[in-house]
């Protein structure tokens, strides 16, 4: 149990997080996909505020309260990012990347 | 009586929901709109004004309001309300969303305003999306073909995975320094660099910041962007939102100025790859959006320069350069939405025939391009001589070296477009009638470039006076 | 140059005034009555007949001034560090004679071209030039300062090109205004390289600027090496040889012959082309301090003299001729200088020679310039068939200068020449005296080969028109046609002459009259002269040896030119046509116009230039536009990274940040 | 050095008035064109007349530094509003009051933008007066570079010949110049310490050597670029011969001057130790120049290439009297830059009058000019005996005493400059006699001659040309008593 009782566990829980949502958003083609990457980054750092705020932080309340907000404002983007993902697909009808190849040089 | 602090931001608050309420009716009444928006947004820039002097702090000690910050406030309320000003005939938006456009640079500018005075993590945070996320709305706005949603794609994701970069910095800034505050976090610097997962925190923090001024590597949105988006809301993230961007780098840097020789190399090198990088890649360019995103890649280099000088002078002349940048290159901006009148991307090449067209727009242009290429006597040219003053008083020999090269270097693409304002014929196209507000607003220019690159005494001391707060 | 007229002493000011009346003629006409003949006439006049009176009054008023101790009077022209140019006047004998024979040939040039210009659309202009040389020549006569002297000595140049080139129309004359130029600029630079050698050598320049009698100490006491002294008189003597026309820079003097006649004879054979020998008296102590450099110029002005009588044996244009015996008599009087300077004698052989030369080369070319203006050619053929010698006074008056060219007792040449002779002869390797018996022989031939054939005109039957014709062929590209362009250049007049045999006009007797006195008389001024010049006079012995030489030379001369062209059997042809390549090498003039020729063309434009050019062209200017391109192909280049394409922008913006990192990471 | 305070502000009226009349063109209309040339020329004469008298009034005796003006201007970096006469610039104010003047004149029958033209024309020469007057380095650049820029509008607009090629040349050349002009300028402004940009208070500094040399040279190529040193002129041939008349004046006659002064002015007055080390290469660069620029000209075609080559051989002069470092080297340098000023500004005025009628500068297709327009040729024609280095003439005297000094510090390259005055003879001759001499063209006989009126400016040229050829020493005492002490702070 007391794998779970110290820092570095989340820490590298979050790292791994990290890792996979920047894999999803470099290699996945399909714009939802990219978006949820995108949110799984802003979670893994979610978790280092709540790891941080639990084992060192003097104050027990701050990384929640910053995790909530993070939560609020992913929820905003999110938001954003479908409405302009459909933007897209009214254009393009489609949503992949490779279509979005307008503009280079 | 201490929100009276928060007046500016109070004032937009209220003008953001009167203008939604616009973007409610059914029926689009774009004049009034207009009309009533630059009002709003002119009373919002006197309110900013008359709350220069003010100072204080707010929503424990996260808020702090000081000379730096209200400076920036009024330019950025001054940086809106001139492209309201330009937004008479609004072509390239569909007319039912005139008013969501209003509303939305009103948000952006708020989201501004309080980044300007944010002296938290948290805060810093959430302001940022918040100016962000408008642009983000804003950029697909556009009506006509494909290119807007591609723009305003790229410029989500790019922008949401820097912000996801920086969120994450910031927490292991936060573990390593156990505060979200920056009066504690910035004396705690030293050990926090020392330390590699606090290196790593602020590496990945300034990729947030880097986005927003468009710092070679976190460039890619500007040329698409530019070219995508509207031209006027490109004309607000050309002017407020580059400047918004230089305040918040400057209340960062200080995290900087503690760190050792390493961090100011890494640097360096940014703002040299920045500024090569952009006027090289802008010498090339056909669009006259895209060409000017390429110039203000390098003009982020600029500041930079001043930045990493890390003390009072660099950040005063990084300041005043700010504020320089801010209205020369609205100036550009300005003449270009001018000649564009129905929205359109504008190629260099149709700039043909300005002078004959409209001589005023005509000397506003040269006066605006000589202002970004630094020629005298024009804000551009002080504000670089100043950037460049106070990074070789730094030692930054090289550095300065490869700055005045680059401005040769831009020089020529600036010069181009001189080159098709003033000597291309255009056959047959009509003069451009100019409405007397656009007149008056071209004198003010002029006179501003001029004077100020003659007398900039002024605006160096409120500089001056102004970091003195941030350091 | 700050100062009072008041305080300055009269000797000064008429010195100045010499100098300053023609210029300002010269300002005047130029600025002003341009527009207006007479009126530009009577002001050059007026600024050349002052300053006649002038330099007479000077030449018998100023006493106790001798080559020893000159009166000098200058002020500061300008005043810079090391660098100090007076302005003012050397007055010793050598420069008042010179004075007066300056002043008074171009006084009677002036008053001769009234009737030779007369009507010519550039009347004003000519006399203009006629003052700007006058003050020219004036200001370097009696220059005190070496840097003044060489103002003078360019102005010269100026005048002399303006004069060549008058009509200017005329390609050959535009052309030949410029080789002139050129050329004694050629010579020019080397006088100046010595100067500034001269400044270079010594240290303490500041002391002096340059002026006349400082140089000549500096031969009199060893201030400098031998080797030193003797390079900067031999880059000295450079300009000598161009002003002089001496060899191999001699080219522009037949040339210049494309001038107004009176122009030839005044800057082409009395004045401005003796200034080189004149410069080379001025600074005869300090040639003579080098024995190195008078052998040199003792050779060059032999190789001259032997060269250019060759050439005028052969030459059918009068002025021509006339024009190498110029140059072949400034060789001499350059020969007498040098054999003086070696044999440590006096300047006085070659300086006489000088005085003499002037009085009858002047009449020589007046008298030219009549039978011109009279027949419309330069051809004494055909001067000779159109019946020369109808023209009384020219013909008279010709035949004493030839005679006194030639050396003949009792005219002024054959006094001159004989001291020259015996200059040679103190030497002690005789054959440079040969030489220049060989010289007088020449020279007394080819003199009368002109005299005898205007003498003794031909009827057209006569076997000798036949060589004639022959000849146009070969000759055809000397300057035998230069007399008509010249006639259709100041066409109208020239032709008027024809029908009237005898109408020569006064103002162009008079001048012959004039000088055929001098030419007759200061002969026998010898001692008198040498007396004012040298202050004492000594009676040299007269050498019988050398007289029956030299005389015998000269009527050898004219005996084989009687031969030749005189006798009712001579059929023209010359003792030279048995030699037919010689005589081709003569006519070719021995092929040194055809070297600077190839000279400019090949090793200047074709070689310099050009390589220059093309080097100015790729390399340069190529490196600079190569720069620009380079740059904004590097621009193409660097927009490859902005890929269309969002995720590989994202995978950039990575990766950089990744290196940065690892960057600081590996820093620490 | 002494200051003396100006007792009425004549430099800056100097100065200001071509701002002043700059904005009263704003506001006339284009088709007034009278009105437009007029207030330019009186704009133009005030400066002139104001250079005139400072040129007169100042006090050698006195000397140091005279009319002097300085306000406080930027306190946080040290900028101050400072100007002031010596000897040294002094002829060269008179020489932009001079050149302006006639060129205004020279311009008088311009047809096309009239307007703008004069605003551009005032705009660039404010530019060079404030360049000789300013001994503050932040506005000697900020002057230098005003002066430099407006010529590409100038040139695009109103030039000819490759004019487009040729506007982006020069300016992209010229600002590569101030590119490293900027970091020579801050490099001194920050290791002085003194936080100021004050020349004299910069002179008064010892810089360390290494600083010295690199700024020395920075500078020496930076403004060496607008000095048209070898192998940097190639901008110079081109730009001349794409502007039109009054701008190559100017320009030849002028900017290329600012280059030269600020080597002498900030370079060498700043860094000594620098000009020491540096010395020889510029003396070996400035010979370059002197012989190649007469060769490459004697092969040109072009009347205005002919010219252009010819600057580039007589700045090689003034670079070589800079080089030799003494007294007379400097004088002669000074002088030179005056009369080459004149000299050229006659030049361009005389071709710029033929071209203006026959749109040709083909010496091969002019010809006998002498003929048709006996003035204007007898304009040219004294500006190239002058440029053949003539004496009678200003630049007579400035070559005699940039050679003595040359000859003195390095013997060959003296010798060389030397040697190539007899191409530079053969060079000038050979035009003269393409273009005015020899029978006239057929196509040109029937174009009049120069008006009385259009004559006066080329005839103030000439005046100047001639007086100072006379009466050198007014000149060079007037240098002299700056140059001395100068060097004594060497």
């Amino acid at each position: 149990m007391l794998v779970f009782n110290q820092l570095e566990t989340y820490l590298y829980l979050a790292l791994i997080l990290f890792a996979i949502g920047l894999y999803g958003v470099l290699a996945r083609r399909n714009l939802i996909a990219v978006l949820i990457s995108v949110e799984l980054i802003l979670n893994a750092a979610m978790i280092n505020f709540m790891a941080f705020n639990r084992f060192v932080a003097p104050h027990p309340a701050v990384g929640q309260v910053i995790a909530l907000f993070i939560m609020a404002v992913a929820a905003a983007e999110a938001a954003i990012g479908l409405s302009i993902i459909i933007a897209v697909y009214r254009k393009l009808k489609a949503i992949n990347v490779e279509q979005a190849t307008e503009l280079r040089g | 009586m201490t929100m009276l602090l928060f007046g500016p931001e109070l004032y937009f608050l209220l003008v953001a929901l009167v203008l939604f309420f616009f973007s409610l009716r059914r029926t689009p009444k774009v004049k009034a709109d207009h009309t009533v928006a630059t009002v709003l947004a002119l009373v919002g820039f006197l309110v900013a004004v008359a709350c220069i002097g003010q100072k204080g702090e707010l929503f424990f000690k996260a808020y702090r309001v000081d000379l730096f910050s209200q400076i920036f406030k009024a330019a950025l309320a001054l940086g809106l309300f001139l492209v309201f000003m330009i937004s008479r005939n609004l072509a390239g938006i569909e007319e039912r969303l005139h008013a969501e456009f209003y509303l939305f640079l009103t948000t952006c500018t708020l989201g501004m305003m309080m980044l300007v005075s944010s002296v938290e993590l948290l805060t810093i945070y959430v302001s940022l999306e918040l100016s962000s996320y408008s642009l983000y709305i804003l950029v697909p706005m556009r009506r006509g073909d494909d290119i807007d949603v591609e723009a305003g794609i790229k410029y989500l994701f790019i922008g949401a995975v820097s912000s996801g970069f920086m969120l994450f910095g910031l927490s292991y800034i936060f573990g390593a320094t156990h505060s979200t505050y920056l009066t504690d976090i910035i004396p705690k610097m030293p050990e926090l660099l020392a330390s590699p997962i606090g290196l790593v925190g602020v590496l990945l923090s300034l990729a947030g910041f880097f986005f927003k001024l468009s710092v070679f590597p976190f460039h890619f949105w500007a040329p698409d962007v530019y070219q995508g988006g509207a031209n006027q809301v490109v004309t607000f993230i050309a002017t407020a939102s580059k400047a918004a961007a230089v305040a918040l780098v400057l209340r960062i840097a200080a995290l900087g100025a503690g760190a050792g020789y390493d961090f100011a190399q890494a640097l360096v090198i940014l703002s040299i790859i920045s500024m090569t990088l952009g006027n090289l890649v802008a010498i090339i360019q056909k669009d006259f959006k895209r060409m000017l995103a390429y110039s203000s890649i390098a003009h982020a280099g600029y500041v930079l320069i001043g930045i990493l000088a890390f003390n009072e002078a660099g950040y005063s002349s990084a300041v005043y350069y700010a504020l320089a940048y801010l209205i020369m290159n609205f100036t550009v901006f300005m003449v270009l939405n001018e000649v564009a009148r129905d929205g359109r991307d504008l190629k260099i090449a149709e700039l043909a025939g300005l002078y004959h067209r409209s001589p005023l727009l005509s000397m506003s242009l040269i006066l605006g391009i000589f202002a970004l290429a630094g020629v005298p006597p024009s804000i551009g040219f002080t504000g670089k001589l100043l950037l460049f003053t106070s990074a070789m008083n730094q030692g930054y020999f090289l550095l300065v070296l490869i700055g005045a090269v680059n401005g040769t270097i831009s020089l020529y693409y600036y010069l181009r477009v001189i080159y098709a304002a003033y000597f291309i014929k255009g056959e047959g196209l009509p003069p451009i009638q100019l409405s007397w507000p656009t007149k008056m607003l071209n004198y003010a220019l002029c006179a501003t470039i001029l004077f100020f690159g003659v007398a900039p005494d002024s605006i160096i001391e409120l500089a001056r006076a102004a970091v003195r707060t941030v350091l | 140059m700050g100062f009072n007229i008041g305080s300055v002493d009269p000797l000064f000011l008429a010195c100045f005034a010499i100098v300053a009346l023609p210029a300002l003629a010269f300002g005047t006409i130029m600025i002003f009555t341009w527009r207006r003949d007479n009126l530009s006439l009577g002001i050059s006049l007026t600024c050349s007949t002052i300053p006649l009176i002038l330099a007479w009054w000077l030449f018998f008023t100023v006493k106790g001034a001798t080559l020893a101790e000159p009166i000098i009077l200058q002020v500061n022209w300008m005043v810079s560090d090391a660098v100090v140019v007076p302005f003012g006047f050397h007055l010793d004998p050598v420069s008042l004679l010179m004075l007066v024979i300056v002043a008074t040939i171009s006084w009677l040039i002036q008053i001769y071209s009234i009737g030779y210009m007369e009507g010519d659309p550039g009347f004003a202009r000519y006399y203009a030039d006629l003052s700007l040389f006058g003050m020219a020549m004036l200001s370097l006569v009696s220059a005190s300062g070496m840097v003044q002297l060489f103002i003078s000595w360019e102005l010269v140049g100026l005048a002399s090109y303006l004069l060549i080139g008058f009509w200017y129309e005329k390609f050959s004359a535009s052309e030949a205004g410029k080789k002139a130029f050129v050329v004694t600029r050629f010579g020019d630079i080397g006088f100046y390289m010595g100067l500034v050698f001269l400044l270079y050598f010594m240290k303490d320049i500041s002391l002096f600027g340059l002026g006349i009698a400082d140089i000549n100490n500096i031969g009199l006491t060893q201030k400098l090496t031998e080797a030193q002294i003797t390079l900067c008189a031999l880059l000295i003597f450079c300009g000598v040889a161009g002003k002089s026309a001496q060899f191999p820079i001699h080219v522009w003097l037949p040339d210049a012959m494309e001038g107004p006649t009176p122009v030839s004879a005044l800057l082409h054979s009395a004045t401005m082309v003796a200034a080189g020998v004149y410069l080379m008296t001025r600074l005869f102590p300090f040639f003579a301090a080098s024995a190195t450099a008078m052998a040199v110029v003792l050779a060059i002005s032999t190789i001259t003299l032997i060269l250019s009588s060759t050439i005028g044996m052969v030459a059918r244009d009068i002025k021509q001729v006339w024009a190498y015996s110029t140059i072949s008599q400034l060789g001499f009087m350059a020969m007498g200088l040098a054999a003086a300077g070696l044999a440590h004698g006096t300047l006085f052989a070659g300086y006489y020679h000088l005085t003499t030369h002037a009085a009858f080369k002047a009449l020589l070319f007046l008298c030219a310039g009549v039978f011109i203006h009279h027949f419309g050619t330069n051809d004494f053929f055909v001067m000779s068939k159109d019946g020369g010698r109808k023209l009384m006074i020219p013909m008279v008056t010709v035949t004493i200068a030839a005679l006194a060219l030639a050396g003949i007792f009792p005219f002024s040449g054959f006094f001159s020449k004989e001291l020259v002779l015996a200059q040679l002869w103190h030497l002690d390797n005789k054959l440079w005296v040969g030489l220049g018996l060989f010289g007088a022989f020449l020279t007394a031939y080819y003199t009368f080969r002109v005299i005898f054939v205007l003498l003794f005109p031909r009827p057209d039957d006569h076997p000798a028109w036949q060589t004639y014709y022959v000849r146009e062929e070969v000759a055809g590209h000397g300057h035998g046609a230069h007399g008509h362009e010249e006639e259709e250049a100041h066409g109208s007049h020239g032709h008027g002459g024809h029908g009237d045999h005898h109408g020569v006009p006064w103002v162009m007797a008079f001048p012959l009259i004039v000088l055929a006195g001098f030419t007759l008389v200061l002969g026998f001024m010898q001692t008198r002269i040498e007396k004012f010049l040298l202050g004492e006079s000594h009676p040299h012995e007269l050498n019988y040896l050398l007289l029956v030489l030299a005389v015998g030379c000269a009527l050898g001369g004219i005996g084989m030119a009687w031969l030749d062209w005189g006798r009712a059997r001579a059929n023209w042809s010359g003792f030279l046509s048995k030699f037919p390549m010689l005589e081709n090498f003569f006519i070719q003039k021995w092929y040194m116009d055809h070297f600077w020729r190839w000279f400019l063309n090949t090793v200047i434009y074709g070689t310099f230039s050009r390589i220059f050019t093309y080097n100015d062209r790729r390399v340069v200017d190529g490196g600079v536009d190569a720069v620009a391109l380079g740059t904004i192909g590097s621009g193409r280049l660097l927009s490859f990274i902005q890929t269309a394409f969002l995720q590989l922008n994202l995978l950039f913006m990575v990766l950089v940040l990744a290196g940065v990192g690892i960057y600081l990471l590996m820093g620490r | 050095m002494t200051e003396h305070l100006a007792s009425f502000p004549y430099l800056s009226c100097m100065l200001l008035s071509p701002v002043v009349g700059l904005f009263i063109l704003l506001f006339l209309k284009e088709h007034q064109r009278l009105a437009i040339r007029m207030v330019s020329l009186v704009a133009a004469g005030i400066s002139f007349g104001l250079s005139i008298y400072t040129f007169v009034s100042y006090d050698k005796a006195l000397g140091g530094l005279q009319f002097v003006e300085k306000y406080q201007w930027v306190k946080a970096f040290g900028i101050t509003y400072f100007v002031g006469v010596e000897g040294m610039n002094a002829p060269l104010l008179l020489l932009t009051g001079i050149v302006i003047f006639t060129g205004v004149l020279t311009m008088w029958e311009l047809q096309e933008r009239v307007k703008e033209y004069f605003i551009f024309q005032l705009a660039l020469v404010t530019g060079v007066f404030g360049v000789f007057m300013s001994y503050d380095m932040f506005f000697f650049f900020l002057f230098y570079e005003i002066a430099v820029v407006p010529m590409y509008i100038l040139i695009l607009i109103w030039g000819s010949t490759r004019k487009i090629y040729a506007a982006m040349k020069l300016t992209l050349y010229l600002m590569a110049g101030s590119g490293l002009i900027i970091p020579g300028i801050l490099l001194l402004y920050s290791s002085s310490g003194l936080f100021t940009f004050n020349m004299l208070q910069l002179h008064a500094v010892q810089f360390s050597p290494w600083v010295q040399k690199l700024t020395f040279v920075l500078m020496y190529l930076g403004f060496g670029v607008l000095a048209g040193v070898w192998p940097f002129h190639t901008w110079s041939p081109v730009g001349h011969v794409a502007a039109p008349t009054a701008v190559s004046m100017l320009h030849a006659g002028v900017l290329m001057k600012l280059g030269s002064f600020a080597i002498l002015r900030v370079a060498m007055y700043l860094c000594p130790q620098g000009f020491q080390y540096w010395a020889q290469f510029m003396g070996l660069l400035a010979a370059t120049g002197i012989v190649y620029g007469v060769f490459v000209g004697l092969a040109q075609t072009d009347l205005k290439y002919v010219i252009g080559y010819s600057s580039v051989s007589h700045m090689g002069i003034v670079g070589l009297g800079l080089a030799t470092g003494t007294v007379d080297g400097l004088n002669g340098a000074v002088f030179q830059m005056f009369a080459h000023g004149v000299m050229t500004a006659l030049f361009f005025s005389a071709v710029g009058y033929i071209y203006d009628r026959t749109h040709t500068r083909d010496i091969h297709e002019l010809g006998g000019f002498s003929k048709i327009m006996p003035v204007a040729s007898a304009f040219f024609i004294t500006a190239a005996l002058c440029g053949a280095g003539v004496p009678g003439m200003a630049s007579f005297w400035a070559e005699l005493l940039v050679l003595i000094a040359a000859v003195k510090v390095f013997p060959i390259r003296g010798l060389f400059a030397i040697a190539s005055l007899v191409i530079g003879a053969l060079f000038a001759l050979r035009v003269v006699q393409n273009t005015f001499f020899n029978e006239p063209n057929p196509k040109f006989t029937h174009f009049e001659d120069v008006s009385p009126f259009l004559g006066l400016p080329r005839m103030i040229l000439i005046g100047f040309l001639i007086f100072f050829g006379l009466f050198p020493q007014v000149m060079v005492s007037m240098i002299k008593s700056s140059i001395v002490p100068f060097i004594q702070g060497m």
